[in-house]
């Protein structure tokens, strides 16, 4: 099936998000769209979907104009979505989730869900993908999550897929499976629509390309093309995707964990006996995939966990059993995985998210009274700085795309004079220009002298910023090993295995 | 226990090892307070009999000590079974259940010296005093798990009694006012959804305004019409009882629960409809998607705002029939602002039973139960003064929460109102 | 142009909303007169009847809440008597309603402002009438013994919420009826008795302890209405300008982000509730030492409850917080005169004050009444469900 | 000579004209003074904050007498009326006396324009104690109140009091149940518009085996009487005024009631002052001089023994005459 858009306008107030974006994507094609963020992907699919409704513009299947007022006309034109966003209900389990809207009942009116689960572990042995129909939304890893989104997409027989940003949270062997994944259903003849900010999935799997820049449709490259020119392309200018970083010699111990254990509210322990030390000038990079205790760990180090125990020393001091306040003056920047829930209030604005945890101190409040003046022009300051894109510093956070969200994150954090940084996720959702701001403030960082603890799933991150390797796999950190190590080794380590020479 | 093994316990460990704590204590303190402390002693009296059941074990006397005591240490043997079991970490269900009617019997052989307690008749009144508070807590179960924050319980119960004691009266049949009594909840709570749906007011506003109204609207045709024109307008029948065949001659549990109004009967129907619908329903999995994510509801072509008003009229219909418990299932004639605020404490009993059906069912029987127990104890004489005695229950619904219950968590999009097409 | 569009935005549609809920309870006034309804048989004199009695209702809400001429002379001023009374009744909801919006600014839905007016006007009363004091020193004191009661029964509730997770609205519910409840028995017992009296009236507050006057001794106005101004900049002061107030709006707005950033939720959670407490408890102080001076078992009113609505309907921010109370004072004492001078019963009023309310809250509805496209409105949702 | 136009306005407590209690009498009272001379009105009020805005809007609109109704506006009624010498006005439940600007002057000073109406309706209820005592099988009689205050609670102490007496006279164990003498605490709604709390404390009367049952309570009255309708296990003693005039669905149940005149005493004071004979010499409405009063049996007569008819007969005489105290 095809699907073309033909001048789609889409704007929230004086924003235009989509400005006349004609787009073919034609039968049994992969086709990426690229952008910055913020340049208006997701709104595009959005309008598609039936989530938002367009300004001007049509959209036509099969060569015939549709009207689409509602997701549920876009489900019945064969339009499938996984959207950025999952769209499932946390407290629901898998198999209610993907009845949900096509729900079968036996003639009392009760759900009839043994069809649906026999479906959902059918899709999932096929595309091998290890969902429990049984298992409750909330408790998933957000890769789960992400299948189960396919899954539904898949059970529905949608032949027209959109993809919104689906290896943002994906292990690299979980974005290779989905790959080819992905593959095999174009093969079969279903159109997919892949967003991602990651130029070599591009390279690997697309058929076609646009790249779309500020709303505007601004080139259809070839996917022969390089990762350097997809990137000038969509940030218009030229990008440097290698990082560079000069060599030094760490100093003294910084950060010291010892025999750190977390236990959630259930009791379960997800992290057992960890133990690791982070030098001044050194950036260890923790690697691991999603969920296995490398978030607990971060929000342990800055007092965020509970039921600790274990030891964790900063510059000599124990801050063990200190508050999150406490710890945060002690020193310690945080820049945390979820920004849209534990990084940023979306309803208070740029500025005001810009203080949020320096509010209390000077230039911003003298004693209890707080000077707006000066927040907003330290406000000013910082994001010319990191290079926010906004209107009005005081617009609220909400109105930010997603990189520009995580980038006022990092700009609090990484203004505060501290010894410690602790990044989860530092570049997850962002596109290839902010990305490289990011590592390069990173690398200055520890430049500087000051010792750099980084969460990633991301390989090429780590392997970019690394000086030392920690990878984690169940709660424990099962080696401690050189930046030099191989992109393989490393995907071998994170599953478990340990490859020859690895063993520290 | 080491640190370690605390930490390892689960939220559900960690409530049950609460509560043995609590029984430990409470039951030490039932043998100290009314078998060691109280000097005098006299026979106490329970009554079972209600009416003409199986086994007619009329009364049952015993020194009020001897009773005491008995009962003090079955409360401690049932924590210390408690105990045991959560070690073993089994549940401890039975234990607790054991231990709760030892508390109680404890209390109540000290608290009866020398007097009467018609038990059956104290459990039935404990459950007639919840029934209009169940009534109100569906309601709200209904309206909040889809979305929309339902203050106005008050106001549908009272639209509810108004018109069913009304109708009834006028025509003389209680079926009429029992069948127009959710037409009245219905239209409040139509007001609700649109005001709430349509135009997005903020709920809460729009609760407390609609009690406001249905208080000020219904005081005002009781002083104008049913109050001067009482007879036609205002002598309404009441519901008889029904005895249930075979079960209402069950001991005990027989008057209690099978010796009813149709108004009780319809309850007990409705209760099992919602928490059988809510979970195991297409009905109910829609709804409580409309509450949680209406996004993503709306992403796979629910629409949202259909099923929220749907959900939010019926959940009115069900508020308003509960109110007609207050006049043609207790009193019959309808009585200025009768429901005396049972609305919040249905709303409370909600949040209280974390928004699930069968929760909300238990906070409003120990409500019920709490407040009838005090009227006994105020008629059999206590030396609390009685302004004390009516906090009881109050005062027992913030320990309950506080000791037992801890943190809940509302439906995630309750109270927000959802526009298509403009959120993501 | 951008200026006019906002000027009638701001003006246009809650005037429009008034007028609107001014004719629906036009209809429901002309309705129930029974002299109107006696019109029926001719259709021009019952339109017209039905107009002659909404006017003459309004024109009485008119001069009950604002001014009235008959008062006028011989002393022009005392024709503001009624904008005294408005301002008395206002008063005390200023404050309750800034004690409920507080707490919603910090994610807390305060229910209890009920209660902590009781206590409140407990402690007022009780210094008032018990101490002796020289004058000034001795309004002080009790204003902040009130505020010190109130602020610890509402704290109570923070902390339960900071211990044990219990949550707050019904914990606030059941706190109102304890609270009311407790008030009566303290009524019964011999210190709050009048001598020789069995009533449920404590003897009244000594002059020392009263709140001035501000025009004269024929109008009730009096100091409270100054105190709670000041408590309202206050609020907002907290609020907008003060590291306290950044703290309770962060944990209102997103606790898990505020928690991050280092601030304590359950320190918040506590320190609102007893703020919010202290307020309501002002609130009960400048009742019983500005207007009533005794404390009676139904001192509470329904001021912890018509708070709630004047919060939201001010946004629950201090400066609308204000407008709303005064337009529910002027609603207050406007309906008193509309019993005594017209027939409409005092039922009718307080319908009419809902339907105010929900029009004035429903910037959408009064759009779609009128059909204006162009106007941009806010949402009318101030709330945030019982998440917080 | 033409008649000065009188117009005799009440300001009614929060109960509300509906309350089926004493603010529904004042105003039954005062409407039956209506005639071409005489205008009445009532203000009601919404809570406590009301009393003194409704006194002066009274006192504006020149009322010729105002009458305060409820003990809760005592102290506006009392402001006012030193403020506004030529206005007459009266209390219901009050003794309408000045007791000083901090209300700790006893004996107050009287105002010579305020009038005191109250009711010793504790000598009626003793009357009713004794006939519930006489009249009961189960040896057990019960009274509840709607809140603990005094013109409550004064029925439910001269009720309990009157069953003391019977079983002093006649050496038998009849139990009061719901007051306290001693305590002066017994069992209350909490309020007075619950009926369902109102009904379930009457099935709990008779649970304890009450065949007699006296509410204090207002218009909750009728959850009771409606109990014993269908229950046919007990007979109500209405209160305040004459149930089976008032409430006569609940007739066949009704042994009698205890009345407090305040109607009769509110038209007394507008008659009064319609005839320039107001006098502010306080008022109390006793047995002597019927402001109470035990009503007839009415349809339940024939269930009452003669001699117990007599007995409750004698008894009200003998309080009148100070042979039997009542408190
Ligand atoms: N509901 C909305 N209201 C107002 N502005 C919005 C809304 N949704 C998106 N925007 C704005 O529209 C623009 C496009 O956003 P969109 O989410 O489509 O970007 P994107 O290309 O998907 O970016 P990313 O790669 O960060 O996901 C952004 O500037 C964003 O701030
Ligand atoms: N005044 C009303 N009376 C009855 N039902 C109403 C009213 N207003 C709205 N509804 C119900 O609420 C739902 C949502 O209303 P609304 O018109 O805002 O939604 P919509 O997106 O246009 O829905 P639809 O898909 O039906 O066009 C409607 O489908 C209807 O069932
Ligand atoms: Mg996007
Ligand atoms: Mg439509």
């Amino acid at each position: 099936m095809s699907l073309e858009l033909r001048a789609v306008t889409k704007s929230f107030g004086a924003l235009i998000a989509n400005d006349h974006i004609d787009l073919k994507v034609g039968d049994g094609e992969i086709h990426a769209i690229l952008g910055e963020n913020g340049a208006g992907k997701s709104t595009l699919m959005n309008v598609v979907y039936g989530l938002l409704q367009p300004d001007a513009g049509e959209i036509l299947v099969d060569g015939e104009e549709i009207k689409i007022s509602g997701p549920a006309d876009a489900l019945a034109a064969g339009i499938g979505m996984v959207h950025q966003h999952f769209m499932l209900i946390p407290v629901f389990t898998v198999a209610e989730n993907i009845v949900l809207g096509h729900e079968k009942t036996n003639k009392f009116g009760i759900l009839e869900l043994s069809k649906a689960k026999e479906e959902i572990r059918r899709v999932s042995a096929e595309f091998n993908f290890d969902v429990d129909p049984d298992s409750l939304v909330e408790t998933l890893p957000v890769g789960i999550q992400q299948r189960v989104e396919i899954i539904r997409a898949l059970i529905y027989d949608a032949k027209v897929l959109i993809l919104d940003e689906p290896t943002a949270v994906l292990t690299p062997q979980e974005t290779d499976e989905l790959l080819r994944n992905m593959k095999i259903l174009r093969d079969k003849g279903t159109s997919i629509v892949f967003i991602t900010h990651k130029l070599r999935e591009v390279q690997e799997a697309a058929d076609k390309i646009t790249v779309i820049r500020r709303g505007k449709v601004v080139g259809n490259p070839l996917v022969t093309a390089s990762q350097e020119e997809l990137a000038s392309l969509m940030v218009g200018r030229p990008v440097a995707l290698d990082v560079y970083k000069k060599a030094i010699t760490p100093g003294p111990v910084a950060l010291s964990v010892k025999n750190l254990n977390v236990h959630d509210i259930t009791g379960r322990r997800l992290v057992k006996n960890v133990t690791f030390d982070v030098h001044e000038g050194e950036i260890l990079a923790v690697a691991g995939v999603q969920g296995n205790g490398q978030s607990e760990l971060a929000k342990a180090i800055v007092g965020l966990e509970e039921f600790i125990d274990g030891s964790i020393v900063l510059d000599g001091k124990d801050i063990t059993t200190w508050s999150v306040h406490d710890t945060l003056y002690s020193g310690i920047a945080y820049v945390p995985e979820d920004r849209e829930h534990d990084g940023l209030i979306s309803s208070f604005s740029i500025a005001e998210n810009l203080i949020l945890d320096t509010f209390d101190t000077p230039p911003y409040a003298k004693g209890p009274v707080m000077s707006p003046t000066i927040v907003a022009r330290e406000a000013e300051v910082r994001v010319k700085e990191f290079d926010v894109r906004l209107q009005s510093v005081q617009d609220s956070a909400a109105s930010l795309s997603g990189g520009n969200k995580q980038k006022v994150v990092l700009a609090r954090e990484l203004s505060r004079p501290v010894k410690l940084v602790v990044a989860s996720q530092p570049t997850r959702g962002l596109d290839v220009g902010s990305i490289e701001f990011v590592h390069q403030r990173i690398i200055s960082e520890r430049d500087s002298g000051k010792a750099v603890l980084i969460f990633s799933t991301e390989l090429d991150e780590v392997t970019d910023l690394a000086d030392r390797i920690a990878v984690m796999y169940r709660g424990e950190i099962i080696a401690m090993v050189a930046a030099t190590t191989s992109r393989e080794d490393l995907g071998l380590l994170m599953a478990g295995v340990h490859p020859e020479g690895t063993r520290s | 226990m080491t640190q370690v093994e605390v930490l390892s316990l689960s939220a559900p460990e960690r409530r049950r090892r609460r509560m043995v704590v609590m029984m430990g204590v409470l039951g030490v303190f039932a043998l100290v307070a009314f078998f060691i402390i109280p000097k005098q002693h006299d026979k106490a009296t329970f009554g079972f009999v209600m009416d003409k059941e199986w086994v007619a074990v009329h009364e049952w006397a015993i020194n009020s000590r001897h009773g005491s005591l008995g009962f003090a240490i079955l409360a401690i043997l049932a924590a210390i079974l408690a105990y045991f079991q959560f070690r073993a970490r089994k549940t401890i269900r039975i234990a607790s259940a054991i231990f709760g009617v030892s508390f109680l019997m404890s209390f109540l052989c000290w608290a009866a010296s020398g007097k009467f307690i018609p038990l059956t008749g104290l459990l039935q009144g404990g459950l007639l005093l919840a029934v209009p508070l169940i009534y109100g807590a569906m309601a709200g179960v209904l309206c909040e798990r889809s979305g929309v924050i339902n203050i106005a319980i008050e106001g549908q119960l009272l639209a509810g009694a108004f018109a069913s004691g009304v109708l009834a009266s006028l025509t003389q049949k209680t079926w009429i006012g029992l069948l127009i009594a959710p037409f009245a909840g219905a239209l409040i709570a139509y007001l609700l959804a649109v005001f709430a749906i349509k135009f997005a007011i903020d709920q809460v506003i729009l609760g407390f305004v609609l009690n406001v109204l249905v208080i000020g609207l219904t005081d005002f045709l009781y002083k104008r019409l049913l109050i001067p024109y009482q007879t036609t307008w205002n002598s309404g029948p009441i519901l008889s009882p029904i005895k249930i065949p075979v079960l209402w001659k069950i001991p005990i549990l027989g008057p209690i629960f099978f010796d009813q109004t149709i108004i009780v009967y319809l309850m007990y129907a409705i209760v099992i409809l919602i928490h059988v619908g809510l979970f195991r329903s297409k009905w109910g999995l829609r709804m409580r998607a409309a509450g949680e994510h209406p996004t993503a509801a709306e992403s796979v072509g629910i629409n949202v705002n259909r099923t929220r008003f749907r959900n939010v009229i019926l959940a009115g219909a069900i508020a308003g029939l509960g109110g007609a418990y207050f006049t043609i299932g207790a009193v019959g004639p309808f009585g200025k602002e009768m429901t005396a605020g049972k609305g919040f404490i249905a709303l409370a009993a909600l949040i209280f039973g974390r928004w699930s059906p069968l929760g909300a069912v238990s906070a409003a029987l120990i409500f019920g139960f709490a407040d009838n127990l005090q009227g006994v104890l105020s008629i059999i004489g206590t030396a609390i003064p009685s302004e004390f005695m009516l906090m009881a229950p109050y005062v027992a619904t913030i320990i309950a929460v506080t000791g037992f219950v801890g943190r809940v968590r509302a439906p995630a999009a309750d109270g927000v109102p959802y526009k298509r097409g403009e959120s993501v | 142009m951008k200026f006019f569009r906002k000027a009638v935005s701001t003006i246009a549609l809650p005037g429009l909303a008034f007028l609107s809920a001014l004719f629906v309870s036009g209809l429901l006034i002309a309705f129930s007169d029974p002299k109107v309804l006696k019109l029926a048989h001719s259709p021009f004199k019952f339109i017209g009847g039905a107009f002659a009695a909404a006017g003459k209702a309004y024109l009485a809400l008119f001069e009950g809440a604002i001014f009235d001429p008959n008062l006028a002379h011989p002393n022009f001023f005392d024709g503001f008597y009624p904008l005294s009374e408005t301002l008395v009744a206002a008063s005390p909801l200023i404050l309750t309603g800034l004690s409920v919006a507080l707490a919603f600014r910090a994610g807390l839905f305060n229910i209890g402002a009920q209660g902590q007016f009781i206590f409140g006007a407990i402690g007022a009363s009780v210094v008032g009438f018990k101490t002796t004091m020289p004058v000034g020193i001795h309004v002080i004191a009790a204003i902040v013994t009130a505020m010190v009661f109130a602020g610890l029964w509402g704290g109570f509730v923070g902390l339960l919420k900071a211990k044990t997770g219990a949550h707050e609205v019904i914990v606030t519910i059941m706190l109102n009826y304890v609270a009311s409840y407790f008030l009566l028995w303290l009524l019964s017992t011999t210190p709050f008795l009048r001598k020789g009296r069995q009533d449920p009236i404590a003897p009244p507050v000594k002059e020392s302890a009263r709140l001035p006057h501000l025009a004269g001794p024929n109008l009730r106005v009096n100091l409270g209405i100054i105190i709670a101004l000041a408590a309202a900049a206050g609020v907002w002061w907290l609020l907008n300008r003060s590291t306290w107030g950044f703290r309770f709006r962060a944990v209102g707005a997103n606790a898990a982000a505020a928690r991050t950033a280092g601030i304590s939720v359950p320190l918040v959670t506590t320190l609102v509730m007893a703020i919010a407490g202290a307020l309501a408890g002002l609130g009960g102080a400048v009742q019983i030492l500005g207007s009533e001076y005794a404390l009676t078992a139904g001192a509470g009113g329904t001021f912890g409850f018509d708070a709630i609505t004047v919060a939201l309907l001010g946004r629950a921010n201090p400066i609308g917080t204000v407008f709303a109370a005064l337009l529910f004072g002027g609603l207050r004492a406007g309906g008193l005169t509309m019993q005594a001078n017209t027939d409409t019963p005092i039922d009718l009023i307080l319908v009419i004050q809902a339907l105010v309310v929900l029009f004035i809250a429903a910037p959408a509805l009064v759009k779609a009444v009128f059909r204006i496209k162009q106007l941009k409105v806010g949402s009318g949702v101030v709330s945030k469900g019982w998440n917080g | 000579p033409a008649a000065t136009a009188v117009k005799a306005c009440l300001a009614l407590d929060t109960g509300g004209v509906d309350d089926k209690s004493f603010n529904a009498a004042a105003w039954r009272g005062a409407q039956s003074t209506a005639t071409a001379s005489v205008t009445v009105k009532y203000l009601a009020a919404q809570s406590d904050a009301d009393y003194a805005p409704n006194i002066k809007k009274l006192v504006d609109e020149k009322c010729s007498v105002i009458i305060g109704v409820g003990f809760l506006i005592n102290s506006a009624i009392v402001d006012a009326a030193k403020a506004n010498p030529g206005t007459k006005f009266a209390i219901v439940d009050q003794d309408g006396f000045d007791h000083g600007p901090n209300g700790d002057q006893y004996p107050g000073t009287a105002l010579t324009n305020l009038k005191g109406l109250q009711f010793a309706t504790n000598q009626s209820a003793f009357q009713a104690g004794y006939l519930a005592a006489g009249f009961s099988k189960t040896g057990k009689v019960a009274t509840y109140g709607g809140l603990n205050i005094p013109p409550v609670t004064i029925f439910m102490d001269g009720f309990a009091k009157g069953v003391a007496y019977y079983n002093k006279v006649k050496g038998k164990k009849v139990v009061a149940l719901g007051w306290d003498t001693v305590k002066k605490d017994g069992t209350f709604v909490g309020g007075f518009s619950d009926q369902a709390k109102a009904l379930q404390i009457s099935k709990n009367f008779e649970q304890q085996g009450a065949d007699v049952i006296f509410p204090v309570a207002g218009g909750l009255g009728g959850a009771t009487a409606g109990q014993s309708m269908t229950g046919h296990k007990s007979v109500t003693i209405w209160v305040d005024s004459d149930g089976y005039v008032q409430a006569p669905q609940y007739k066949s149940v009704l042994l009698t009631s205890v009345v407090k005149g305040v109607d009769t005493s509110v038209a007394g004071v507008i008659k009064d002052v319609a005839k320039g004979m107001f006098s502010s010499t306080g008022y109390l409405g006793t047995l002597a001089n019927k402001g109470t009063y035990l009503a007839s049996y009415h349809d339940l007569a024939k269930k009452v023994a003669a001699r117990l008819q007599n007995e409750v007969r004698q008894l009200g005489i003998d309080i009148k005459s100070g042979k039997v105290k009542v408190s």
